[in-house]
C-alpha cells in the first residue's frame, strides 16, 4: 500500500498548482462563476490540452498519458482546493467511464482535451450539463451518449460550479457491466480527491486568518477555543489525506479493495470536507458570511460535494453491504 | 388578567389582524410599500396595546412583564408579523433609552418608535471591531455644541430604512479601550450618513455597511455621560440577548424547510436510519423548546434568567446548522440543484441564467425521483444558517458568557485592559 | 405545562437534599457499596419510612402521600445526585408499578416502607434483585409477584448499585394493561430524573474542580478549552432540565402526552447524561482516573442508567413510532 | 534488506518464538512468575536483534531506522507480547539516555535494559504536576557526593518491578519553575525508596505510587546538566509520543471486545440503525489505522512526524472512548451487569460477592436475549477507556502541540514563565 505521494506525483500536484494560482486565483474564480459561461474556457482549455489533464487517466494507446488515479487524486485535490470553476470534473468522470468501458472514439476527443463530456449522475442531472458537447447516461449495462438533446441550466447552491437538467440516452457507445461498476467506485474516489483539496484549503485559510485577526489584543489564534477547533480540523486533514492516497491507490494496484475503499472515502470525505468548511466558515465571523469573502464559496462547494453522488447514507449503506454486515 | 386569559386574548386580536404575509425581511430593502405596510400594521399592534409590552407606561409602553411580553412573542410565533423593519428599535434601542436616556430624549423618540412612525438601527459593530465590539475605531470629536463622526460600521439590520441610529464612538483614544466610548442617537437623514447595502453568503443582502463622513451630531444626543459609551453598550447588548432569547422580531418555524414538520414530509422515512435522523431533529428541537419555555416561567416566577439566554442562543445556533446541514444531506442532490423558477427560489447568488431550452422537471427518461425537486429553499436555508450562530455574539462569545456569568469561571488573562487604546494591537500587525 | 418546581417541591427538595448530606455522604456511600449489603439499611429505613420517599406517589387511600410524579423526580434527581445506593429506585419502581396496576396488600407494605420491592426489567435481570422481599415480574396485562425464587448476585459496572438474576414469575397480583403500559412510560421518567441529578453532580465537581485546580499557575477553569466545554455541559444540563419537568409534568397532568414525553425523556437523558459524566471525569485528568476519586462512580451509574431500560436505540424507535415516522 | 523482507522475516521468527499469553500487564504486580517468563522472552528476542531495532550497535542496539521498527510492531500487533514491564524503558528511559546519557551511564545500563535483565520505570508525574509537569514538587537537595531526595510521584508504570528509574526533581526553588529542575537515574531498590500500588478506575492498580524519604542518588546518576533537567524531560516525552504513536508496547486490537471486528459478531447487525453505528465505527477505525500507517510511510522516506504524533494520540483516544461507549450503549443491560464467573470476567471494581445461590444464565422465564450474555468485557473496557484520553498527555495538551507546532499557532500567554518557582500558584489557593 502507498500513502505517500511519489517525487513524480509531488511534480505534477506543484505543476498543477503553479498554474492554477497563476491563471485561476479566486479574483479569477469570482470573475469566472458570474460570467455568461460560468468559467475561463482558456483557463479550460490550457488545463486539458497543453497540461493534458482530462486525458491523465487515459490510456496512452487510446490518446492519454496513462498515469493512474493516484495521478489524478492528486490533480483533483489541486482543482478543488482552487474551486476551479468549469467541467474539468465532469469531463474527468466522462474519460473514466469511457476508459474503463473500452469506449474510444469520444475518449480520444476528451483525452486531446477538444470535447467536453458529462455523465448524468442522477435522474437527468449532470454537472455541467448544459455546456457539455457530449452527454453519457448510464443505462444498465450500457453507456449511452449524445450531443443533441435539451439542457436546462439549474440554479445551484455553489456558485463555482454549474449543473444542469439534460435528456438522457442516445446512442450505444459501450457496453460493459464490469467497467460501469469499476467507473462508479473511480468515480467516488475522483470526488473525494476534490473534496481533499476543498477541506485542506478551508482549514489553511483559517489558519492564516486565525494568525492575523485581533480580538481582544491578541490573535485568535492564541485562544483555546480557536486552537483546539483548528487541531481537531487538522487531525480530520490527516486521517482525510490517507483514506484518499488509500483509495487511489486500491483504484490503481488492488482492484478487489476498490470497492470499499471508494465507500470509504465518500463516506468518510463528505462529512468531514463539509464539516471542515462549516468550522472555518465560522470561526471567520462575521466578514465569512460576507459574499466577498470566499469562506462561503468553500462551504457550498463542500455541500455540494458532500451530496454529488447521492445522499451520505447511500455510501454508509454500501459500505455496511460490502463489509457483509 | 390571568397569563392564559391574556394569551386567548392576544390569540385573538392576531387571528382577527394578523395577515399570513411576508415579514418584510425579504425584498423590505427594495419595497416601500412594504414598510408602509408595516408601519400600519405597528400602528395598529401599539393601539391594541402589544407594543412596548415591558415599556413603562410613561412614555408609551403598558408597563406589564416579560412573562405578558414572552406570552404574546409565543402566540405571534404561529403568524408571520411584519415587524422585522422594527425589531432593532423595539429590542435593542428603545429598551436602552427607557434604561438610560434623558426625559427629553425619552419623550421625542419612545412614542415614535413603538408605534412603528419611527424606525430604528443600531450601530456599534465595525469590520475589525466584532466579537471585540469595544475595540472599534469610528471617531467622534468634540465640537461646537457637539460632536463630528467619522469612520464606518457594519452589520447593521433595517439601516437603509432607519430614521435614528443608537451609535457607538471613540471620544478618547488616549485611555484604555473601554473608557474612551461615547453612546449617541444619530439621525440617519444627516449629511454624511452613507448607507451602503452589504451582500451576504445568501446572495441577499440582509445587512448593510454605514459611512459617516464628518456627520454633525448635536450635544443633547449623547446617550447617558461622555466616557461612559461600554456601559451603556452593555444594557443594549443584554437587551439584545433577551430579545433573542425571548423571540421577539423572529418568525416562527412554520414555513421553514428544514424544520421537524417540513423533513417529516419530504424525507424518506421508510429508510430507519433517516428515521433516527429525524429522531435526533426531534428531540434537540423539543429539548431546546422546552428550554425556552422553561426560562420564560421562571421570568414569569421572578427567577431572572440572566446569562442563561446565552445558552438558549448558543443552542439556537447550533439547531439551526444542524438542521439545514441535516435536511441537505437527506435530500441529496436535488437540495444543492434546482430549477430556476421554482416557486420558492431564494438564492440569487446562485448561478443559471436560464439560457438552455426548456427541459422539464418530470420528462427525464432514466431516473426515479431524480428530478429537480428542491426549490431551492434547502439551498437557502444552509446558505443563511451560519448567520445565527455569528449574529448577536458568535458561539465562542456565547461561551466565555455562560462559562464565566452561569458557572463563574475566571474570565482569560487580559492585556487589553489597562493600556491605551491608541497601543493596542491590531488585525494584520505583527505582535509588539 | 409547569416547568419550575413549585415552592413546595423546592422544600421536598432541600429536605431529600439534607437528608443525603448528612446520612449518605459521599464518604458512606463508599463505605456502603463495599459493605456485605451493598447499602446502608439505615439509610434506606428512614428515606422510606421517616421521609415516607417510596410511598411519595402511591395514593393516600392505600398507605401513601398522594404526591405526583413531579414531586417523585425531585425526590430522584437528589438520591441520583448523591448516587444513594441501595434498593430506593428499585422499590419506587415497584410502587410505580402496583399503583397503576391497582394492586394494594404488597403496595401497602412498599408505602409503608416495610418491604423492599424490584421489578424485573430484562428477561430474568432485577435492580437489587438479590436483596428485595418482593420479585414483581410483568407478563403481558398481569403483574405477577413472589417472596421466594432463587437469586443470583451479578457483578456490576456500578459499583453504587447492585442487580441479580431472579427467577421470575410467581402468583398473579393484579391485571391491567393499561396500567402496565402507563407505568413503563413513567419507568422512563423516573430513571431520566435519577439521571438528571447523575448529569447535574457530575458538572457541578468538575466546576468546582476547575476552580481550585492549577496547571500553568492559572486554575484550569480559565482555560478555554475548559470553560468552553463545561458551557455546552450546562446547556446539556438546561435541556435536560426542562425535559425531566417537562415529562413529569406530563405524566401528572397530561397523560396523552406521557408516552411522547417519557420516550424524549430517555432518548435525551441517557446519552446527555453519560456524556457529561464523561466529559467531567475526563477534565479532572489523572486524579479522575483513580478509584478514590468520586468521578468514576458517576461515570458507571451514567452508563448502566443508560442502557437500564434497555439500549438507547429503544426509546429512539419509540420516539419514532410515536411520532408516526 | 528491503522493508517487505525484514516484515518477512519478524513474522516468521515471532510466529515461532511468541505465545499468545498474556502481555504482562495483567495481573503483573503479584505475578513474579510472569515477570520471570517476560525476562526470558525479552533475552531471546533481544539475541533475534528485534529489541532496540533503532539504537546504535555501540550499544547493544540494531542500528536501523524507525520504518523497521514500525514494521516489526505492524507484525507483533497481531501477537501478545510479554514485553508490557519493558515498554517504558524501551520507550522512554533507554532512548533518553541514548540521547543524552555519559557513555558510562550507556555502557551500565543500556544493555541490561535491552535484553530485558533489568526493568525501568519513569518518574515525571505528581499529584500537583499532571499536564504541567514542570510544576513538580519533588525536591533533590545538594549533598556529599550526591543528592537527596524528598517527594512524591504518581502514575508510575510497573515501578513494583522497577530495578531503576529515570527521576525528574527540583533542584533549584528560587529560579522560574523550568530552570530548577534535574533528571536524575535512581536506584528503585534504595532505601527510603516506597512502592504503592494506585487502584485506578478499573478496580485494579495498573499504576504505582512512589514516595522518597531520604533517598541518596550518587552525582554520576545525574543525567544531562543540573538544572537542564526540563530539556532532558521533552526529550523524553518525545520519545514517548514516538513510541506510543508507533505501537511500541501496545497490544493489538484482536482481543478486544469493543472493536468493529468483535461487535460486528455480538451487535444486532438485523437492526438498520445498529449496522449504521457500526460502520461509523469502522470509517472511523479505518481512517485512524490509515493515518498510521501513512506517518509510519512517510518516517520511511525520511519525512520526519514530529508533532503530528500527537494528532494521532488525540485520535487514538478519542476512538478508545467512542468504541467502549459504542458497544456497551449496543449491548444494552448485559453489558453492565453480568454473572461473576464469566470466562473474561475483568472488573474486580464490580461487586456481587456471589452469596446469592445460582441461578442459571439461561433459565429465566420472561426474556428473549434478556440473561446476562456479558461477561464483563464491555464494562472493564468502557472502565479503561479514560486511560487512554489521560495518559501520556491528556486531550487538550495533544491539541495544543497539534496547533502550536503542526499548525504554528501562538501559545496561550503564560505567567509562569519567568517568576521562581516557589512563587507560583499551587491547586487549592486563592489566586495572587
Amino acid at each position: 500500500m502507498r500513502l505517500v505521494p511519489t517525487p513524480e506525483q509531488r511534480e505534477l500536484r506543484d505543476a498543477v498548482c503553479s498554474f492554477l494560482a497563476a491563471a485561476s486565483p479566486m479574483p479569477a474564480v469570482r470573475r469566472a462563476m458570474e460570467s455568461e459561461p460560468g468559467h475561463d474556457p482558456e483557463v479550460y482549455r490550457r488545463l486539458a490540452g497543453e497540461l493534458g489533464l482530462t486525458g491523465l487517466t487515459v490510456p496512452e494507446e487510446r490518446g492519454g498519458t496513462g498515469a493512474g488515479h493516484a495521478e489524478l487524486a492528486v490533480v483533483l485535490e489541486e482543482t478543488g482546493a482552487a474551486l476551479l470553476p468549469g467541467p474539468f470534473l465532469a469531463t474527468t468522470l466522462a474519460a473514466i467511464l469511457l476508459t474503463e468501458t473500452g469506449e474510444k472514439e469520444i475518449l480520444a476527443g476528451v483525452a486531446a482535451g477538444t470535447t467536453t463530456a458529462t455523465v448524468v449522475l442522477d435522474g437527468n442531472r449532470a454537472l455541467n450539463g448544459a455546456e457539455a458537447d457530449v452527454v453519457l447516461t448510464i443505462d444498465g449495462d450500457r453507456v449511452l451518449a449524445r450531443t443533441d438533446g435539451e439542457r436546462r441550466a439549474l440554479r445551484t447552491l455553489d456558485p463555482t460550479r454549474r449543473q444542469a437538467l439534460v435528456e438522457p440516452g442516445g446512442e450505444v457507445a459501450a457496453v460493459s457491466a464490469a467497467g460501469i461498476a469499476r467507473a462508479r467506485d473511480l468515480f467516488a474516489v475522483a470526488v473525494a480527491a476534490e473534496q481533499l483539496g476543498v477541506l485542506r484549503a478551508s482549514l489553511e485559510a483559517i489558519v492564516a486568518y486565525s494568525r492575523i485577526r485581533v480580538a481582544f489584543n491578541r490573535v485568535i489564534g492564541s485562544y483555546q477555543a480557536v486552537k483546539h477547533r483548528l487541531a481537531d480540523m487538522h487531525c480530520t486533514l490527516e486521517q482525510a489525506e490517507s483514506i484518499v492516497r488509500y483509495a487511489a491507490w486500491a483504484a490503481d494496484e488492488a482492484p478487489a479493495e476498490l470497492p470499499g475503499a471508494a465507500a470509504l472515502a465518500q463516506a468518510y470525505l463528505g462529512r468531514a470536507c463539509f464539516e471542515v468548511a462549516s468550522g472555518s466558515l465560522l470561526l471567520h465571523g462575521g466578514i465569512g458570511f460576507t459574499w466577498e469573502h470566499d469562506a462561503h464559496l468553500y462551504y457550498k462547494r463542500a455541500k455540494a460535494d458532500e451530496v454529488l453522488l447521492g445522499p451520505p447514507r447511500v455510501h454508509r449503506a454500501r459500505l455496511a453491504d460490502l463489509l457483509e454486515l | 388578567m390571568d397569563l392564559e386569559e391574556y394569551r386567548r386574548r392576544a390569540r385573538t386580536w392576531l387571528e382577527a389582524n394578523a395577515q399570513d404575509g411576508p415579514d418584510g425581511r425579504a425584498g423590505g430593502a427594495s419595497d416601500p410599500g412594504g414598510v408602509a405596510a408595516a408601519k400600519e400594521f405597528m400602528a395598529k399592534l401599539y393601539d391594541a396595546g402589544y407594543s412596548g409590552i415591558t415599556w413603562p407606561a410613561e412614555w408609551g409602553g403598558q408597563g406589564l412583564t416579560q412573562a405578558e411580553e414572552r406570552a404574546f412573542a409565543a402566540e405571534a410565533a404561529a403568524f408571520t408579523l411584519p415587524t422585522y423593519v422594527f425589531s432593532i428599535g423595539l429590542g435593542m434601542c428603545g429598551p436602552t433609552l427607557v434604561d438610560l436616556g434623558t426625559d427629553a430624549q425619552r419623550r421625542r423618540h419612545l412614542r415614535p418608535l413603538l408605534r412603528g412612525e419611527e424606525i430604528w438601527c443600531q450601530l456599534f459593530s465595525e469590520p475589525a471591531a466584532g466579537s471585540d465590539v469595544a475595540a472599534l475605531q469610528t471617531r467622534a470629536a468634540a465640537t461646537d455644541g457637539g460632536w463630528v463622526v467619522d469612520g464606518q460600521k457594519v452589520w447593521t439590520s433595517v439601516a437603509q430604512h432607519a430614521d435614528w441610529g443608537l451609535l457607538l464612538a471613540r471620544t478618547d483614544p488616549d485611555v484604555p479601550k473601554h473608557k474612551g466610548l461615547t453612546m449617541f442617537i444619530v439621525d440617519m437623514h444627516a449629511p454624511g450618513v452613507t448607507v451602503r447595502p452589504l451582500r451576504d453568503m445568501t446572495g441577499r443582502a440582509h445587512f448593510n455597511e454605514i459611512f459617516f463622513d464628518g456627520v454633525h451630531i448635536p450635544a443633547e444626543n449623547v446617550v447617558g455621560r461622555v466616557g461612559d459609551g461600554w456601559n451603556c453598550a452593555v444594557t443594549t447588548l443584554l437587551h439584545e440577548r433577551l430579545s433573542i432569547a425571548g423571540g421577539v422580531g423572529m418568525g416562527g418555524q412554520k414555513d421553514n424547510p428544514v424544520a421537524f414538520e417540513a423533513l417529516r414530509r419530504t424525507a424518506d422515512t421508510a429508510d430507519p436510519v433517516v428515521r433516527d435522523r429525524l429522531v435526533e431533529l426531534h428531540i434537540r428541537s423539543r429539548a431546546l423548546a422546552l428550554f425556552n419555555q422553561r426560562l420564560a416561567q421562571e421570568t414569569k416566577a421572578g427567577i431572572f434568567p440572566g446569562a442563561r439566554g446565552s445558552a438558549a442562543k448558543l443552542l439556537l445556533a447550533e439547531l439551526t446548522m444542524f438542521q439545514a446541514d441535516l435536511a441537505t444531506s437527506l435530500a441529496g442532490p436535488e437540495a444543492v440543484a434546482w430549477i430556476e423558477d421554482g416557486p420558492g427560489d431564494a438564492s440569487p447568488g446562485g448561478t443559471g441564467n436560464g439560457e438552455g431550452p426548456g427541459v422539464g422537471t418530470g420528462d427525464g427518461a432514466g431516473g426515479d425521483g431524480g428530478t429537480a425537486g428542491g426549490d431551492g429553499g434547502l439551498a437557502h436555508a444552509v446558505s443563511l444558517a451560519p448567520a445565527m450562530a455569528l449574529g448577536g455574539g458568535t458561539n465562542e462569545i456565547m461561551r466565555n458568557i455562560v462559562s464565566e456569568r452561569v458557572l463563574n469561571l475566571p474570565p482569560e488573562p487580559r492585556t487589553d485592559k489597562n493600556v491605551p487604546f491608541k497601543e493596542l494591537r491590531t488585525s494584520g500587525e505583527a505582535p509588539r
